[in-house]
């Protein structure tokens, strides 16, 4: 299957676009699972609007590919782009060099506030790592030792590990987090950092992994050390390895966001103002209103045991 | 009664971008013969044996063995007709043993691992022929070049083949490992083999050839029984005309003492070495393999580290602890080893050329490209480089002119004293007495040159005075009428150590 | 030769044993390469042991050997390939992609061993197209494995779409390969050791392997004297994948999941391996041993970083560290040696 | 030389003006190398101007040579330690670790200008230690260069605790670097016609830089000429670096940000336009017009991608194909010459 998809069906009327209006949905680290849930969403406004959708981006962690992909999707003059921000300030020029050539744009998953974008959807990834801290604080009844594995450098992960770090401080005192390694993003590297960190503390009692790879990497690791169960893991995202861990109980929780939201209603906003089919006040354009809600938090599900199913089935 | 014809080859054309190097070569090697193939620097002889055995493909021309036409499409045919072959550049590996290399690509083997003890005893058959000092498990990369020249003789010799070709097998050789090798042609040649043997030393053809045949310009110029020829005959099939001389007259030196070297010791072959050298000077310096003329040159020019002594250039001492401080000196080393050391083969012969001068030929920092053009091109008229421009790659030019390019290198230079270890080697009877020449006016222009030498004639041919280095230190000075063979033999084997002086 | 026996040269038999002798104490000084870094192996285990006393205890052990398995299996095919003169930056994308098609087919509902073996069928099958272009079409090894390993990564993500696969459901026989236990030992160690052990015998005594070693230490004279090097090296890419591929269908099985995103970085992980193990870049040098060695080096000073609790951000820099020291170490040990 | 001159050889000047001609008719054949890549770029181009109209606008010409400055530059510095023989892991870090000194010293209230010369400073140091290892320690390449990378990296990762420095509020003049136009056209992209005509003129006829060519045909060779071959080294690494170094102070100000993750993946970019463009791994070989053009063809290739709606799950696969047909193509063309 390619990323591109056109709908030929879909409802008449103002909403309905031409078959050669073209929607961008721009990444970093295009090939990851994540971003995929996003554009599910984006596809299935799409197919009810009737546009087209392309989904590209630059396949490494790397700022100048990134913001060469989305000039490189400007030149294309597209109907509109949603765009996850590697870094937001170096992401903030390109998306006004977008607004500037008429093309709307919208921010999601990872927001870049400063720049003339006309809305964000997401969950701010300090908020899903405090979701996370929550979850972990109750299952092990506020005390406890607790390690965290992530990827540094990589700003959300980062920042879920600050919001798990808040959290556990403000609202569990009880609970120390004793070390936060890094992952790698890569199951063999978490399965050797998990075992050392087992040997290091052995009454260590959760696991926080902020990234997909890294739970499943730790629980196999849990699971060699024979403490799948007594050592806690909240894991990241919903990938069906996983939901698989999960239901199998190797993996205890994971921290869902809302992505299929961001995509849908993401195009929603871009189709909107592309057709100019808002009027919050006359002439939005010349007084600077904000023709759509500028921040949208698209949620933070946290999937367990009970709630796996739903997932899976999805 | 006729000798059955083992190979022929007939019409053989083979030409390079720039080179016809063979240009319809006929020849033929019959069964216990001991056939020499003479011809100048880039000549063609190495081509044509390249090409019968299967290295090169010839443009035209057919080969046939005992009789049946066969195309060679890699070494590995020629190898399974039953011809064996030692390379002019030698093709070892270094980071592997001499038993393994001896043995590439006939390793005895059972159940597919290699027969350890079977290959040893294959190996030291012909080994211990030429007394070698060293283990089968030494790494080549450990050994000196003639060590290197031994083993790939015996590489060639364990194939069993019928024919065998030896490309220059003695320009690395001592005289006695020479003398070694041709016992062993000779039991060959009496077991009904054919070799093809090439050279450019005359006493050595004469001594063991059956026939002779000369190329020239990549033309054969004819075969006949070595018997039926002079030297001078050979000379001139090669050269196309007769060379009157072959060593220049000896040179009157000046008494000023040019370098002083003294209680020279760097390592075990190097020990206690003293001597000096005077302006105008011919230095030969003589020794049997491994007596360690090389290294001691090494440690005076500041390659390998000292342990003690001192070096006096025009009476003032210097200090040279690399290589560099001795160039700044006008002291410059000539290596033996041109391929490994010496040369920079994936560059032009100008490039190769003007390595030295970089620091007179920078004008502002940046190369002077006519000044660079201009001395390649002397380079390559005064030695006779044979190549089609100064562009030509080095390791595409025949053995002898990679050579040439070498001495050329440093002779270009003005320098006080030069050392040129083997610096003939490889080179052919013309340009040899041309190089000999050439360093006897250099030497007459007041410039001080050291010759390391293993041909004893060319020792006794050219030098003035002559340094006898046995096991790492001066066993002898000859002067005048003392610098004789037997005498120089004598000092070399050590029978006069304890006169050394 | 056989016509030359004749010849009665006299060979006392003594003597033969004599070189014999010095043979075996020479073999031991070559050996000395590895030695120095089984040295600051041995430094660093002593060290850490007095550090962290959890370090020795046998989970431990057994931990840090079990974090090294796929390296190591990885550097011994890259190994044979570094010999050669050549290396492979593929590999750690052959490793994905074997457990990703593996994944596929059993999810499609293959017979997970069947699938197995369709995983390494592709794996030997882009050995065969790197090999291909190296050996015939001559094409420089690290432009080509770096070419490959975009199309192989490709092909996992193709298959996956981006996803891991998780596998569930399929025979524990397969499973166990990479979470069962012999003798209390984890499987994955046992194959490991296997694959050292035959590995090292075939490349240091199987002349077929041996070839290997002559064209990396000089190419034009191993096909002057008749190797017929572009096929060796087409056999060289095949076992660098195979072995590659072995080690991706191993993570499958271990960790029940096939992501398209394993074995990255694997290529400079195996790289640095095998030179600290004495390779070199330029061929001809290298032993299985030295790669296990190598992996083993690199396992326990990653261990160490987490035991020691190294802030994460500090770590990369001790890594970097460890291993210039590390082979800074080996090098002065060598040249004191040389003179 | 002059005592030769007396030798009356029949030497004809109308010979020497024939070879002179040949010369000029070799230097041409020589050059053709990086003719067939410049062939490729251009067929690339034209299907690409067919395909997509959007191409050959001076928006997209511009955001593609744009997309490719920082690969560029790194490359230049690269072909020096590959003609040397020699290659350099540790670009990408440098790199990063400019960027993150320079950004972090300006927000400490340093005037950037001056931040900047510490970043390249700093820079310049690991360049000499990498040096000073590889030319006097005789460390190998690879794994010191692998070793720094981890060592620098660490050190960008320490002084930003891993996360991107936001380096507001400096002065215009220093983004005018990274975000201005000159004549209409980038000032990053001016940069880098300067670099590399400035750095092709050194490296074709400088003499000191003849001298890397040398090293990297025949190191002993050199060594014997009397070339200081260590020290030539600690140039080399010095001047990789500091082109690394300039790379991410320029990257730092056209983003703005200086992130510790800058540049990861460099190394092989970089190496991987060089060998495109002609160098080799062996030494010896290696232009700068033509790691020039290895850099144009990666960046027309990710290009392309996007252009034509590649599906990201196919990316890497083309682009892996890409480059092995474009060196294949290069391969086969010189064969032809060669026979
Ligand atoms: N690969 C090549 N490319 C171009 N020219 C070549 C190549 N190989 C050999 N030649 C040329 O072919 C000619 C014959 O060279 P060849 O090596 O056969 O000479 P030779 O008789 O063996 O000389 P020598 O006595 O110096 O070894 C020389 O002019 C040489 O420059
Ligand atoms: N790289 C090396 N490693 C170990 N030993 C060496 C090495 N090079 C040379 N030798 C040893 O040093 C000794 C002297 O070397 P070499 O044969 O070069 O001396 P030489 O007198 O210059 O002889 P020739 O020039 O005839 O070869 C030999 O015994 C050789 O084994
Ligand atoms: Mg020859
Ligand atoms: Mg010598």
């Amino acid at each position: 299957s390619t990323g591109t998809s056109t709908a030929s069906s879909g409802s008449s009327g103002a909403f309905h676009g031409s078959a050669n209006e073209t929607y961008y949905m721009v990444t970093f680290l295009s090939g990851i699972e994540y971003w995929k849930g996003v554009y599910a969403g984006m596809q299935a406004a799409a197919k009810d609007l009737g546009v087209k959708t392309v989904f590209t981006g630059a396949p490494q962690y790397d700022i100048n590919q990134e913001v060469t992909t989305m000039q490189q999707v400007i030149a294309k003059k597209p109907a509109g782009i949603m765009v996850t921000s590697i870094n937001a300030q170096a992401l903030t020029p390109v998306i006004n060099q977008a607004i500037a050539a008429g093309i709307p744009v919208i921010s999601f998953d990872s927001d870049a506030p400063q720049s003339e974008r006309y809305a964000y959807l997401g969950t701010s990834n300090v908020e899903a790592g405090q979701k996370a801290a929550d979850y972990l604080g109750q299952q092990l009844n506020g005390k406890g030792e607790v390690a965290v594995i992530s990827t540094p450098g990589e700003l959300n992960l980062d920042q879920r590990v600050q919001g798990f770090r808040q959290e556990m401080s403000q609202k569990y005192p009880g609970i120390k987090i004793v070390a936060v390694q890094n992952g790698n993003s890569d199951q063999i590297k978490t399965a050797q950092v998990t075992s050392a960190l087992l040997q290091s503390y052995p009454g260590l009692g959760g696991i926080f992994a902020t990234e997909a790879d890294e739970g499943t990497g730790a629980a196999t690791a849990v699971k060699e050390a024979n403490k799948t169960g007594s050592v806690k893991i909240v894991s990241f995202d919903t990938d069906k390895a996983t939901l698989d861990a999960i239901k199998s109980g190797e993996i205890t929780a994971t921290v869902a966001q809302g992505t299929w939201n961001m995509g849908f209603w993401g195009l929603m906003d871009l189709f909107t103002i592309h057709h100019n089919l808002l009027t919050p006040v006359a002439n939005w354009k010349q007084s600077g209103v904000d023709p759509v809600p500028p921040q949208v938090d698209t949620g933070v599900t946290i999937v367990t045991s009970k709630n796996v199913n739903a997932y899976l089935s999805k | 009664m006729e000798q059955k014809i083992l190979l022929e080859a007939r019409g053989i054309r083979k030409v390079f971008p720039g080179t016809i190097a063979l240009d319809g070569v006929n020849l033929e090697i019959r069964a216990g013969e001991i056939h020499a193939l003479m011809g100048e620097n880039g000549a063609g002889k190495s081509t044509f044996l390249n090409v019968i055995t299967g290295s090169l493909h010839p443009d035209s021309g057919t080969i046939r063995v005992k009789g049946v036409d066969v195309t060679f499409t890699s070494p590995m045919d020629a190898r399974r007709n039953g011809i064996a072959i030692v390379h002019q550049e030698l093709s070892l590996f270094p980071e592997i043993s001499v038993m393994e290399n001896i043995l590439v690509g006939m390793t005895p083997s059972r159940y597919g691992l290699m027969n350890r003890r079977e290959m040893a005893e294959i190996c030291d058959k012909y080994l211990r022929r030429f007394e070698v000092q060293f283990s089968l498990q030494t790494l080549v990369r450990d050994l000196s070049v003639s060590q290197q020249q031994i083993v790939e003789i015996v590489k060639a010799l364990v194939t069993g083949a019928e024919v065998y070709i030896f490309d220059e097998p003695t320009s690395a050789l001592s005289v006695d490992d020479a003398s070694r090798l041709f016992v062993v042609l000779r039991e060959l040649k009496a077991m009904g083999k054919g070799i093809v043997y090439v050279s450019h030393k005359f006493d050595e053809i004469f001594q063991l050839s059956d026939r002779i045949s000369v190329l020239r310009d990549g033309r054969m110029i004819g075969t006949a029984p070595t018997n039926e020829l002079s030297s001078d005959d050979v000379i001139r099939m090669m050269v196309g005309r007769s060379l009157e001389r072959i060593y220049p007259a000896k040179g009157s030196p000046g008494e000023q003492l040019l370098l002083q070297v003294k209680e020279l010791n760097a390592g075990s072959k190097c020990r206690n070495v003293t001597f000096d050298l005077r302006q105008g000077e011919i230095l030969g310096v003589f020794g049997l393999v491994g007596s360690g003329r090389t290294e001691i040159m090494r440690a005076l020019v500041g390659i390998d580290a000292r342990v003690s002594g001192s070096v006096e250039l025009d009476g003032k001492e210097v200090r040279i602890h690399s290589v560099q401080d001795s160039i700044r000196h006008g002291l410059y080393y000539l290596t033996e080893d041109r391929k490994q050391q010496g040369l920079f083969l994936s560059m032009s012969i100008r490039d190769n050329v003007s390595v030295t001068h970089l620091t007179n030929l920078s004008k502002g920092g940046f190369l002077n490209r006519t000044q660079a053009a201009e001395i390649s091109a002397s380079v390559i008229r005064d030695l006779r480089v044979k190549s089609s421009s100064d562009q030509q790659l080095v390791g595409s030019l025949s053995g002898g002119n990679q050579q040439k390019v070498m001495i050329g290198k440093w002779l270009s230079l003005q320098p006080k004293v030069v050392i040129l270890d083997e610096p003939t080697r490889g080179i052919d009877v013309g340009a040899k007495s041309e190089i000999h020449q050439l360093l006897r006016e250099l030497a007459t222009s007041g410039i001080g040159i050291i010759v390391i030498s293993s041909e004893l004639p060319e020792i006794v041919g050219l030098s003035d005075r002559v340094l006898v280095v046995h096991n790492g230190t001066v066993a002898g000075e000859l002067q005048g009428d003392q610098i004789r063979d037997e005498i120089i033999m004598e000092y070399a084997s050590g029978l006069h150590s304890s006169a050394a002086g | 030769m056989k016509s030359l026996e004749n010849h009665q040269l006299q060979t006392a038999s003594g003597d033969i044993q004599a070189r014999e002798f010095r043979t075996s104490w020479f073999r031991k000084l070559t050996k000395i390469r590895e030695f120095t870094i089984l040295l600051v192996i041995v430094v660093l285990v002593v060290v850490m042991a007095i550090m962290t006393p959890s370090f020795l205890s046998v989970d431990n052990i057994v931990t840090t050997i079990l974090s090294i398995v796929m390296t190591a299996i990885v550097s011994v095919g890259m190994t044979v390939a570094l010999v050669s003169g050549g290396f492979d930056l593929s590999v750690g994308s052959v490793m994905s992609m074997a457990g990703v098609v593996t994944g596929s087919l059993a999810l499609n509902g293959m017979n997970i061993w069947l699938a197995a073996i369709f995983g390494l069928v592709a794996s030997v099958c882009s050995g065969i197209v790197t090999g291909l272009f190296i050996g015939k079409v001559k094409i420089n090894p690290f432009i080509m494995t770096l070419g490959m390993q975009g199309v192989i990564q490709g092909v996992a993500y193709v298959v996956t779409q981006g996803a891991p696969l998780s596998v569930t459901g399929v025979s524990n026989s397969f499973l166990f390969l990479g979470q069962g236990n012999i003798l209390g030992i984890p499987v994955l160690i046992w194959i490991l050791a296997v694959i050292v052990v035959v590995s090292d015998i075939i490349l240091r005594r199987a002349v077929s392997a041996r070839k290997v070693y002559y064209i990396g230490s000089n190419e034009s004279a191993a096909f002057l004297s008749g190797i017929r090097v572009s096929r060796v090296k087409v056999w060289i890419y095949i076992f660098t994948a195979l072995l590659a591929g072995i080690s991706g269908i191993l993570t499958l099985s271990r960790f029940s999941v096939a992501a398209p995103t394993a074995g990255q970085g694997m290529e400079l992980q195996a790289i640095a391996a095998c030179i600290i193990g004495g390779a070199s870049l330029s061929g001809g040098e290298g032993t299985v041993l030295g790669a296990l060695l190598g992996s083993v080096l690199v396992g326990i000073v990653n261990d160490a970083l987490v035991l020691l609790n190294v802030s994460v951000y500090w770590q990369s820099l001790v890594t970097g560290f460890v291993l210039i020291a590390a082979v800074t170490l080996d090098v002065l040990a060598h040249r004191k040696k040389a003179s």
